[in-house]
Formats: C-alpha cells, structure tokens, sequence
C-alpha cells in the first residue's frame, strides 16, 4: 500500500532539508531559513497525521532488503510515534531558536545541513523496524553530530568532539557486536515482543545474557549511564541549539529509546525479567541518577549543571523500564517526553541568557528575572518539572515512576526518587532564588532588541512555546493525546501481548 | 656425456657468484654477459635452439649492451658508481 | 548477444586504444580515451546483465589446456564492470587534473589503456602463465603510471615498486615450473581437482601465494606501497589502490579456489594469511594515523584495508558450509566497496590539495569554513573505509562478523572491531585537522566540477552498493566453473 | 639423472644465488643482475623439470621464450628509469638502503 | 657480517631447500601436451612446434608479450618528456669501426631476414630477427651514425606500434571469417603467422632498439659537479 511511503516522507523531508543546505551557498540566509521551517512543520503535520492513523490501528512498514535475512524495515508503531512526535515537534521549535541564535554567525549552512542529518537519524532511530535499522541510523547519528559538536572549530570544542567519538564510537563497537551476535544466534533482529528468543533452550541463555550486556553497554553510551556518561558534559562546549536538541533529546533519548526497544520489543520484558537482566540494570539506573544529581550540585556552569542533571533525569526512563511492571513503564515513557520538553526549555532559557546577556555562570544571575521575566518564568517552570513539582509534567511521570516502584515492590527505587527529587530541589532552587530574588549590582548591557521584547523575538517564541507545553502536559495528563495517554496506548499494547 | 653437462652447470654456477660477488661493477656486468652466453650453450644443451638464440641475442646481448652503455653513464656522470662498489 | 561473443572485444577495444592514444596528436589522445570508455563500459555492463553463468572462452581456436582459455563467471565479470566504472571516472578526472602536468598529460592515456586491457585480461584468463603475462603487463603499466610526474620522489617509488613486482612474478614463475613440471598443463580447467595433496604442489602453491601477496602488498611485505600510491598522480593514485593491488589478491583466490589439492586441508595456510592480515590491519591503519601527507594517510589505510581482504581465507576454510559463503559474500562486498570508497577517497584528497595548495593534513585547516563538496565526498568514502553504517563497508564487516560468530573464531572479530576503532582514528584525524581555523578563505581554490563530481560520484556509489548489496553480490555468486570447492 | 634434471637442480642453485643477490645488494644495477639470474634460474627450472626424461618439450620452451622477452623489457625499462633517477638525484641506491 | 646477509642467506637456503624437496618428491609427471602439439602441427600453418605453439596454439601470449615490450617504451618515452636532455654524446669516431659496420650492418640484416624465415620450419622466428635488428641499429648508433631525430616523429611511433596493430587486425580477421580471436583458418594460417611474424621483427627489433635510444645519454655540460654537490 502506497501508506507504507509516509514513514520514508518523513525521514526524506529533513534528509531533503539537509541536502539543500550542502549545496546553498553560505549567502542565501532567506532561503535557507524558508527550506528549514518548511521542512519542519511539513515533517510535524504529517508525522501528527501519521500518528492519529497509528491510533487508528494502521500499520505503517516499509522494508528494504540489504543481504539475504538483513533487511532495512521502517516501521510506524506506537512507541515509535511518540519519539517521532517529540523530535519533530523539537526540530519545529530548535528550527526557529537557531535561526535566530545562529543569525550572521558564518558556518550556518553546514550548521543546519548537518543538523537536519541529525535529526533524519532521529526519526530513523525511532522508526527503525528492527535492530539492524535502529544501528544503521544509530552510528548515523553519531557520525552527522560529530560536526556540531567541534562547530566553533575551538581547541575546546575538538578536544569535546574527540571525547564524544571516542565514547560514542567505542559504544557503536558493543552494539554492533552484540547485534551481530543475537543475529548469528537468535537468526533475528526484528522488533517483535521477543517471539523469535529461544524461550525454552537453555544453552543459549548464558550467551544471550552477555548480548544484552553488550546492547546495554551500547546504547548507555548515549544514554549516559554511570560510568559512560562523560561526553555529556564535555558537549556541553556545542552551541546552544545542539545541547538543546542533541543532548536534551535526540542523542540521550536515542539512547534511552533504545534501552526500551531491546528491552520490549526484541527480548520481550517478561523473557527478559525471566533472565534476571532487569535487576542490575534498575541498579546502574539508580546509581546514575543520584551521582548525576550529586554532581549537579557542585557545578557552576548554568550549561554543565543542566547536563548532569540531564544525565540524572534520562535514568529514570531506564529505571521505569527495568521496574518490571505497566505502571512504571507508563512513568518510564511519559518520562522520555516531559523531560525533553522541560530540559529543551531549560536549555534554550540558557541560551537566551548567554546570547543577551552573556550569562554562563549560575554566579551571574542576581535579578535577572526583572530584565528577562519570560525566559525566567519558563526556567522556572522547566526547573519546577525537573524537581516533580505539581502541576507540571516532571510531577505526573515521577508519580507513575513512585507507583510502578511500589508495584513492583522495590521500596529502595522509591527512597531513590525521594532522594532525587530533593536534590534536583537543591540545585534548582538556588539558582532560581537568585534570578527572582537575588540583587544586581552593575547595569545590563543593553542588547541590540525590539523595545517590546527582552531578547531576540526568534528566541523567545520556542522558549515560550515548549514551556507552556510542558505545563500543559502535566495540567491536562488525563486528556486524550497527552503524553501520559500515548504511553497508556504503548503499554496496553505491549502488555496485551 | 653428463660430465659435460655438469661442468658446464657448474661453470654456470660459478660465473654467477663471481658475476654477483665481483667487487667492480664493471667486471660484475662482463661477467653477467658470459653467464648469458653459458646460457645459450645450456638451451643447445637442451635441445632449445630457439631459446638459444635468444639468450645469446637479448639475453646475453642486448641486455649486456644496455647494462653497459648505463654502466658507461654513470662513470661519465662521475665516480659516484666506484664510491658504492664497496657497500655494493 | 552471448557472453563469448563479449570476451575477445575486453582486449581488442583498450589494446587499439592503446595503439590509436599513441598514434593520435598529443591533444586528442584524452578525447579519444574518452570516447573509447563507451563500449567499454557497455561491453562491461552487458557482461554483468546477460549472466549466462560461466561462459568459458579459447583463444585460436584451440581449446586448453593447448590454447589459453578465458572464464568469464560471477566474480570476473562484477571486477569487469567494477574496472569499467573506476577507471572511467579516474579517466574523467585525468582530463582535467592532468591539464598542467605537461608530459602526464600525453602519456597517461596509453598507460591506462594498458593497464586497463592487463586488468580485464587478470579477470578473465584461466591460464596460469596468461596470467604471468597480463600481472606483467599489469606491473609495468602500473609503474609507468607511477614514474610519470618525473620527480626524483616519484621515479624511486617507481623503482621501488618494480623491483618488488617483479621478484613477485619470478616466485610466481617457480611455482608455475612446479606445477607444470609435474602436471604438464597450464589451464585451471585442465589442473583444478588434478592436483594431489604432496610436498610439490604445496611448495608450489607457497612460492605462488609469496608472490602475488608480495605483488598485493600484504603485511609485511607492504614498505613499496605507500610511496608508490601515496606518490603517484591524483587519479594514477586511485586507479592502483582501487584495482591494481587487488588483481594479484584475485589471482591469488583463484589459484586458491580452483588448484588447492580437495584432500588435505589449508587452515594452517589460511591462518598464516589471517594472522598477516590482521598484521596488516593494526600496523596500517596505525602508520595511516601517524602520515604527515594527506595522500600517504589514503595509502596506508589501503596497506591496513588489504588485511581485512586476506581474513577471508581463515574465515572461508572454517569448515562450515553457511560460514564460508558468508565469507565469500563479504569477501566480494569488501572488494568492491573498498574500490569504490578508497578511488572516491584518493580523488578528493587529490581535489582538496589542490584547493588548500599543500599536500600536508594540517593544511586543511579551516577549510570547512567553505563549503567545500570535496570534504564532503571524502567524508563519505571515509564512512565507507571506516566500515560505518550506512556503506558497502560496513555491510562486508556485518557479513564478516556473522561468518566468524557462526564458527566462534573471535581472533578475527577482535581484529575487525579493532580495525574499525583504529580506521576511524585516523579518518576523523583529517576531520580533526579541516575544522581547526585556518587562513582567510580567499587563499583557497575551488576545484573545478568535473573533479568534484568524479569523486562524489563514486563516494555516493560507494554508499549505495552498501544499501543494495544483496545485487552485486547475487551476481557475482554465479557459478564458478568446475572444479570449484 | 638426465642432464635436463641437472638443469633443473642448477636453475634452483641460480634462484638460491639470484634471490640472495638481490636482498644483499643496494646498488639497482646489481640487483638487476641478481634479478636476471634469478629469472634465468627459472627458466631453467620450468624446461629442464618438464623435458626430464622426456624429448624437448615446445610448451615450456615457447614460454620461456616469451619469459625472455618480458624480463628484457623490465630490465631495459628498470634501466631507463634508474637513469633518469640518479640524474635527478645522483644516486645509484634506493633512499632507504643509502 | 650484518644481520641483512644472515637473513637473506637464510632465506636463500630455505628457498633452494623448498625447491630441492619439491624436485625430489614431484609426483610422476603426466605430461601430454608435446604430443598433441605434435598432433595439430599440420593444422598449425607452420612446421616448427615452437613457432606454432607462440604464435598460433598460445598466441595470445605473445599478443600481450609484444604489449608489454611497447609499454616499456611508452614509458621511457614519457620519461624522456619529464627531463630535457642534452645534446648526444658523440658516437667513437672509429675508422675501423666504420669500416667493420660497412660490413656487418648489411650481413645483420640479411640474418635478421633468414632468420625470420626459417622461423616457420626450424629455430628462429621473430624475437630472434627483431633483436638482431636491434644489435645493428646499436650499432649504428655506437659508431654515433643515428637516423636523425627519427624517435620522436610519428613514424617512430607508426614503427612501434605496427607488430601489436596488424597482429590486433589479424586476430580480427580471423573472428571476421566466422572463428574466435586469433583463430586462423587451417589454409590461410601460414600466410598469416608469416606476416605477424615480419610486422612482429620490425616493432621488436625498433622497440628494442628504442629502450637503448630513450636512455638519457651521456651529457656534455659539466653536471656530474653540481649533483656531486648535492649529495
């Protein structure tokens, strides 16, 4: 059915994108700008459109076939439309705050081409119908950020990228072993709730145990796991869009998603419980979660003390999934969206922050919230997410994540929530109480913007936008098509299995 | 008749140790050209005469001319070739 | 239209080439080249699409083993077409990157035409003193090729290499006196599954697999390569790396598909030529990383890429069926990816010398401020060379590691991950060096588009074999003619 | 033994002593010696294995004919570019082994 | 003694070994060809084995032989272009000399020419002709006497190529005529072989001749002194 080509139209459209990017001129800003935003919400509609066919049971797959037994299959199912969903939305929003971050910066074509690869490697990842496809677009990613890393072409920035090859690639290594090994035992790759595992041969368990390893390993690179996690903050060199994006989402999530795709859908939970994978894995999670959130706390930088709390918070998902349960699965996957949306508001209120008034460090940020009141109050609410405050959409999913805990009768994952929240708490508050509370001593620098607006109207607009999304989320969890609903829909799915 | 032939092997041998060992270049390629011609005699021996007159025209002669006239070169140039012939 | 009606005419047309290059004017020896790569590249294409399976051939009329016979199979026909489309595109690139090498510019043309007939020649015979004469025809070509910049650098490198290829075809010779001194024939069709499993036929399969690996460049026998294709013109460089090392490597599966004795097995030799393979991989790819020249860089990965072409004689012998075609796929997919990637990678890094005026890596410097499609078409062979995803690369790796998991040797799959690692270590050291800041960038020159889209062109099919494998790689699993293991 | 054998053993001899040469030597010229009683040594081995207790053999005879031909035209063309190098450079050794 | 001489002798003594044992312990030989070679010689258009195995039943061999000598030339042309030489040497202004090759060049000719054709019914046949040729354009050019500036016209080139082209055409001709590449008819194969043949001599013995000819020659400026600087 000519239905199977929408997953291939949405991966083309920012392929399309990138591609006009490397053969425009550097000159040509309008038009790049114009290719940009209309590939983004052209990819946006249709992926919406997709979606509400998916909730409508249709089955989107399209295969490609490489070597006999290896094919390249997209696939639309419901845990791939949510990851879609978020990275279009993200790539809508991060499309128009780099245009007007980037705005007469030189290298701006290569910029946006590369970011466009990135995010096709994005939708691939979260569209790949089996393993082989998700590794395909999973070292793709690696190798199209790579160049936004090193962007401003600094020592610094190479010494970043290098950090980030050398992690990323070793991780690329594990997996393609460990994917290669379950194909040469198991004979398949393909995502389907484990059918194909060998339930009953026991030999092959050993085997299949270290395989897992291997994947997990993989994809914690990207993940940040405790101990892969140290690219993270080394990246945090990139400019603000691309630690927005890549590393608040599609880098990380690619990450996380992937723990759950290997999980679910090619070892199948219960096979994998069945294994006793599921324990060491809550441990590592936990672990990660609070030393990132230790970590956190003695950082001055704004953008450093976001990533570790990044690398903090991404562990819950991986924690939700390895609770063995439907309720912690739900936080785990509502978990994946609001937490890109809070920590993509909290890194573009960074950005604005740097960009107008040339604040890195958290130090500098006495009173900031009169000269800046909507970048602050979207800080806040991101900040208020991250520390699980009612009503925003951080509380929803740490609640599910506490419920599913309590399910699963693993008392100490709950006493590690507690512990997280209050320490997201202690590195959230601080820097909050200066912004509203805290008195600057020296003038602003006055920033070339429009009397009516703060900073540049280009920045403000996504950071609004993705704020008042992750309020929404958490206001209105219950109503159909939030996140929580889409994750409800996956789980039910995959548990009806 | 195979003492004829072994005397000639191993003259054929002979020559072509002299010819690699020669301490002069210069007798080094003399030498060479009779081991072509030792050559030829050995594809009579054979029953090559094809082969023979072969050896003995390009072998042995054309290329013995070629190493020559290059031989001849590199002295006209100047005595680089004599400073080599020890570590030769 | 039938496949022997084909054979003679992949000698006939780049011989008169040959003649008419010499002949012609100076200034229309390019055009006519150009001209003559058409039915070039149809006969090739037309070898590949009529694929009619082994198709054996005799010249004069005289069957083997007393006339020399051509076959034409899967794998000889897919390196036909292979030859075909780089040598076309590196004559594209010729044109122009020749323009202002006054003498290069005449005499390339014959050379190449030479060496395109010795190449085509290496695929198809099935003689093995035919092929004595086509690796001969092949090395001088080759050399030639080498020696046409004329500088003092470039005529040792020639020397150097010819003195290598031709103690290669002496040991290759010796064998060949074994052989026919015990077997009185020539033909693979008359020898293969004729020869026993005694101390004269390994002897003489030793002193042939010396040779060709010593013709190949195979660690570590590998010291003539780098000045050789590091040296070389731009597109004399890609020619060589992409094809002329591996004519001696196919010879040398040949010899090992068709004449090793059935009884008596080969995994001690097979080993041998893994562990110098592996040899090859770790030692090249770490001299690759340490290259100051952007080109030696590109001729070293080629010194490491050759090992992971040789692990496939391990991985073939292991015994099992599934495992040695495996084996045998990845084999093929690596050659041609290989081909393809390195021609693209050594055509861009010709282009981005010329841009940037220096042959050092650190010249690049700032380069990328520009949008320079040159660094993008080096990147992507670069995907391909490092084995990445998406690439023909990374596709032979895959049905590598699936071919070693199957058998558990995970010697070769430490050697592989390994050798992706190092690869990409010394890849992104390029990268590393085009986004540092560098001079304005009115001090670089664009080069022009028939360059540019030469290597583009083979850096994106590069990519597209790896998507479609499962085509190539059909065709040139075509039934290899009798007495095949 | 026929004398052809002979031969052959001698044409192993020559190899022995060729490859020897070749390794040892760093001048080209007398590598190119070497080579060329290495090539002989060959040659001797290909006819004089093939006609042991036998008549003369055409086959390996016509190809060491061509065997000849080809080895002439590397050397002279070895030469050539050995000229043209030590103009350049005015040395009779490759850099490595100077 | 250094450690390259052990090693290459070593290696030397294990190759002569290998071979040794591979002499000694060869299976009995099965060896058939000369007898079918002698079985088709009436269908071979020449009477002598070795000429009909090198230009008939394995002529392909000698197609791409011919290629390799021509190429060798190719290159010390290109060479040639790299570096400008200087003006020839002179050849020795010898009397005798002159007087010898008065005699000889004609004699060498003449047994070039028998020798091409006896090729067809015993020893001899184009290689031998064409580097007889070679021997007496050699000498020519020792006794300084040279054609001009012959080796850079076309007709140099026409020359070198000329073996490789009629022997291409005749090939051709033979697919022309309903047979494979090379494959003369039995009636009109002597005819053919023949002038393969004499094409054959004259390209071999002027690209013989030419590998002499394209070597730098011996300069007259003092350049030995600078280079002798440089190193």
């Amino acid at each position: 059915m000519q239905e199977g080509l929408l997953p291939i139209l949405v991966l083309s459209t920012s392929l399309f994108a990138a591609a006009v990017m490397f053969l425009i001129s550097e000159r040509s800003a309008a038009l790049r700008n114009t290719v940009n935003l209309l590939a983004a919400t052209v990819q946006f509609l249709l992926v919406v459109w997709m979606a509400l066919r998916v909730l409508g049971e249709a089955q989107y797959e399209t295969r490609l076939s490489i070597v006999a037994g290896i094919d390249l299959v997209l696939r639309a199912d419901a845990l791939g439309i949510m990851f879609v969903g978020l990275s279009s939305l993200l790539w809508l929003c991060t499309t128009i705050y780099a245009i007007g971050y980037l705005e007469g910066s030189p290298n701006c074509t290569r910029f946006f081409g590369f970011f466009g690869l990135c995010v096709a490697s994005t939708i691939g990842i979260a569209l790949a119908g089996n393993l082989f496809t998700f590794l395909l677009f999973y070292e793709f990613l690696t190798l199209s950020t790579y160049p936004l890393v090193v962007h401003h072409g600094t020592d610094k920035a190479l010494r970043a990228g290098r950090i980030y090859l050398i992690y990323t690639l070793g991780g690329g290594i594990l997996l393609l072993l460990g994917v290669a090994a379950l194909y040469a035992y198991v004979g398949n790759v393909e995502f389907d709730a484990g059918a194909m595992m060998p339930i009953e041969d026991e030999t092959l368990f050993p085997a299949l145990s270290w395989i897992f390893a291997l994947l997990i390993a993989g994809l914690g690179v990207k993940a940040a796991l405790v101990p892969l996690h140290s690219w993270l903050p080394a990246a945090m060199v990139a400019p603000a869009p691309v630690s927005a994006l890549l590393h608040a989402v599609a880098v990380v999530k690619a990450g996380a998603f992937g723990i759950v795709r290997v999980i679910y859908d090619v070892y199948g939970i219960t096979f994998a419980w069945h294994l006793g994978l599921l324990e060491p894995l809550a441990v590592l999670a936990a672990i990660t979660i609070l030393y990132g959130s230790l970590r956190a706390l003695t950082q001055t930088d704004l953008k450093r003390r976001l990533a570790f709390s990044t690398v903090s918070q991404v562990s819950y998902i991986a924690l939700g999934i390895a609770l063995f349960g439907p309720l912690g699965t739900v936080g785990a996957l509502a978990h994946l969206i609001h937490q890109g949306l809070m920590k993509i508001t909290l890194f573009f209120c960074a950005g604005n922050y740097a960009e107008t008034l040339h604040i890195s460090r958290i130090d500098q940020l006495d009173g900031v919230g009169r000269r800046m009141p909507v970048t602050s109050a979207a800080f806040t609410i991101g900040a208020f997410g991250m520390i699980g405050l009612p009503p925003t959409a951080g509380f929803i999913s740490k609640w599910y994540l506490g419920l599913g805990a309590l399910d699963a009768g693993a008392g100490w994952a709950v006493a590690v929530l507690i512990a997280s929240g209050l320490l997201n708490a202690a590195y959230f508050l601080p820097p909050l109480y200066r912004i509203w509370f805290g008195q600057r001593t020296e003038p602003w620098p006055e920033g070339n913007f429009p009397r009516w607006c703060e900073t540049s109207p280009w920045l403000l607009l996504p950071t609004s936008i993705t704020a008042i999304m992750s309020l929404i989320a958490g206001l209105l969890a219950a109503m159909p098509f939030s996140p929580l609903y889409w994750a409800d829909v996956v789980v039910g799915r995959a548990y009806l299995q | 008749m195979l003492w004829l032939d072994a005397l000639l092997a191993v003259t054929l041998l002979i020559t072509a140790v002299l010819a690699l060992a020669s301490p002069s270049l210069f007798r080094a390629v003399v030498l060479f050209i009779v081991f072509g011609l030792l050559m030829a005699l050995v594809w009579v021996r054979l029953e090559a005469p094809d082969i023979a007159l072969a050896e003995a025209a390009i072998g042995a002669g054309l290329t013995g001319v070629l190493l020559l006239d290059t031989l001849g070169y590199l002295h006209g140039q100047r005595d680089v070739a004599d400073e080599e012939e020890g570590a030769g | 239209m039938s496949t022997e009606a084909l054979v003679p005419w992949l000698l006939v047309v780049p011989l008169t080439a040959a003649i008419l290059t010499l002949l012609v004017p100076e200034r229309m020896r390019a055009p006519v080249s150009w001209i003559a790569c058409v039915p070039m590249l149809a006969g090739a294409v037309l070898i590949t699409v009529l694929r009619t399976g082994a198709t054996i051939y005799s010249f004069s009329g005289w069957e083997a083993p007393l006339g020399i016979s051509f076959t034409v199979d899967g794998l000889a026909g897919g390196m036909i077409l292979l030859t075909a489309i780089v040598s076309a595109v590196c004559a594209v690139h010729a044109r122009t990157s020749l323009r202002d090498e006054a003498s290069a510019n005449a005499w390339f043309w014959p050379l190449l035409w030479f060496m395109w007939t010795a190449l085509n020649g290496v695929w198809m015979s099935a003689d093995l003193f035919n092929l004595y004469v086509c690796l001969e025809l092949l090395g001088l070509a080759a050399v030639g090729l080498v020696a046409l910049r004329g500088t003092p650098e470039a005529l040792s490198a020639a020397l150097r290499y010819l003195l290598a290829a031709l103690l290669g075809s002496l040991f290759y010779l010796l064998g060949l006196a074994l052989i026919y001194g015990s077997y009185g024939a020539l033909a693979f069709t008359t020898l293969s599954g004729v020869l026993e499993a005694v101390p004269t036929v390994y002897v003489a399969l030793a002193l042939m697999a010396a040779g060709l690996a010593l013709k190949t460049a195979l660690f570590p026998l590998h010291s003539w390569l780098p000045s050789a294709h590091g040296g070389a013109l731009t597109p004399v460089s890609a020619l060589l790396s992409a094809l002329v090392v591996k004519a001696s490597l196919y010879v040398l599966i040949r010899i090992w598909l068709h004449l090793t004795p059935a009884s008596g097995s080969l995994a001690g030799a097979a080993t041998v030529l893994g562990l110098l393979g592996a040899g090859a991989v770790l030692w090249g790819s770490w001299m690759a990383w340490r290259q100051e020249k952007l080109k030696y860089l590109v001729a070293y990965s080629t010194v490491a890429q050759i090992g992971y072409l040789f692990l496939f004689f391990p991985l073939v012998t292991s015994g099992e069926a599934r495992a040695s075609g495996l084996a045998y796929d990845g084999f093929v997919l690596m050659l041609i990816s290989h081909a393809l990637a390195k021609s693209a990678m050594f055509l861009s890094a010709g282009n981005l010398i010329f841009a940037v005026g220096g042959e050092k890596v650190s010249d690049l410097a700032g380069i990328n401020r520009i949008r320079q499609t040159s660094m993008v078409s080096f990147g992507i062979a670069g995907v391909g060379i490092m084995g990445l995803p998406p690439s023909g690369g990374f596709t032979a790796k895959w049905l590598y590691l699936q071919s070693a998991l199957i058998t558990g040797q995970w010697v070769w799959i430490a050697v592989l991950l390994a050798g992706s690692v190092l690869s990409a270590m010394y890849i992104f050291r390029v990268f590393h060096h085009a986004y540092l800041d560098g001079p304005p960038q009115a001090t670089f020159r664009t080069p022009s588009i028939w360059l540019e889209s030469s290597a583009m062109f083979l850096a994106l099919s590069s990519v597209l074999i790896g998507l479609s494998a499962w085509a190539p790689l059909e065709w040139m699993r075509l039934p290899i003619f009798k007495g095949s293991h | 033994m026929s004398n052809a054998l002979l031969f052959a053993w001698t044409g192993a001899a020559l190899c022995g002593l060729g490859l020897f040469g070749f390794i040892v030597h760093k001048h080209l010229m007398r590598r190119l010696l070497a080579f060329n009683i290495m090539g002989s040594g060959c040659f001797l081995m290909l006819v004089g294995l093939a006609q042991d207790g036998r008549g003369p053999d055409p086959i390996p005879q016509a190809l060491v004919l061509t065997g000849i031909v080809v080895a002439v035209a590397s050397t002279a063309l070895a030469l050539v570019i050995f000229r043209r190098w030590f103009r350049l450079s005015g040395k009779v050794r490759l850099p490595e082994d100077a | 003694m250094n450690p390259r001489t052990v090693c290459a002798a070593v290696m030397c003594g294990m190759l002569v070994g290998l071979l040794g044992l591979a002499i000694t312990m060869r299976p009995e030989a099965v060896i058939t060809l000369p007898e079918r070679v002698a079985a088709e010689l009436s269908r071979s258009g020449v009477s002598h084995p070795v000429t009909a195995v090198l230009l008939n039943f394995r002529s392909l061999d000698t197609l791409l032989e011919i290629g390799v000598l021509l190429l060798a030339v190719v290159v010390a042309y290109a060479l040639r272009e790299t570096q400008a030489d200087p003006a020839d040497r002179m050849g020795l202004d010898n009397r005798l000399l002159h007087a010898v090759i008065a005699w000889l060049f004609p004699l060498m000719l003449l047994v070039a020419g028998y020798l091409l054709w006896a090729g067809a019914t015993r020893p001899g046949g184009a290689f031998q002709a064409g580097a007889l040729l070679a021997a007496a354009g050699v000498l020519l050019r020792l006794a300084g006497i040279r054609p001009s500036d012959f080796a850079h016209t076309l007709g140099a080139r026409a020359v070198l190529v000329f073996g490789l082209a009629v022997f291409l055409a005749v090939g051709l001709g033979a697919m022309a005529v309903g047979g494979h590449f090379l494959e003369y008819p039995p009636a009109w194969a002597s005819p053919f072989i023949f002038g393969v043949e004499l094409a054959l001599m004259l390209s071999i013995g002027f690209a013989l001749f030419s590998l002499f000819e394209l070597a730098p020659p011996h300069p007259v400026s003092n350049k030995g002194a600078r280079e002798r600087s440089e190193t």
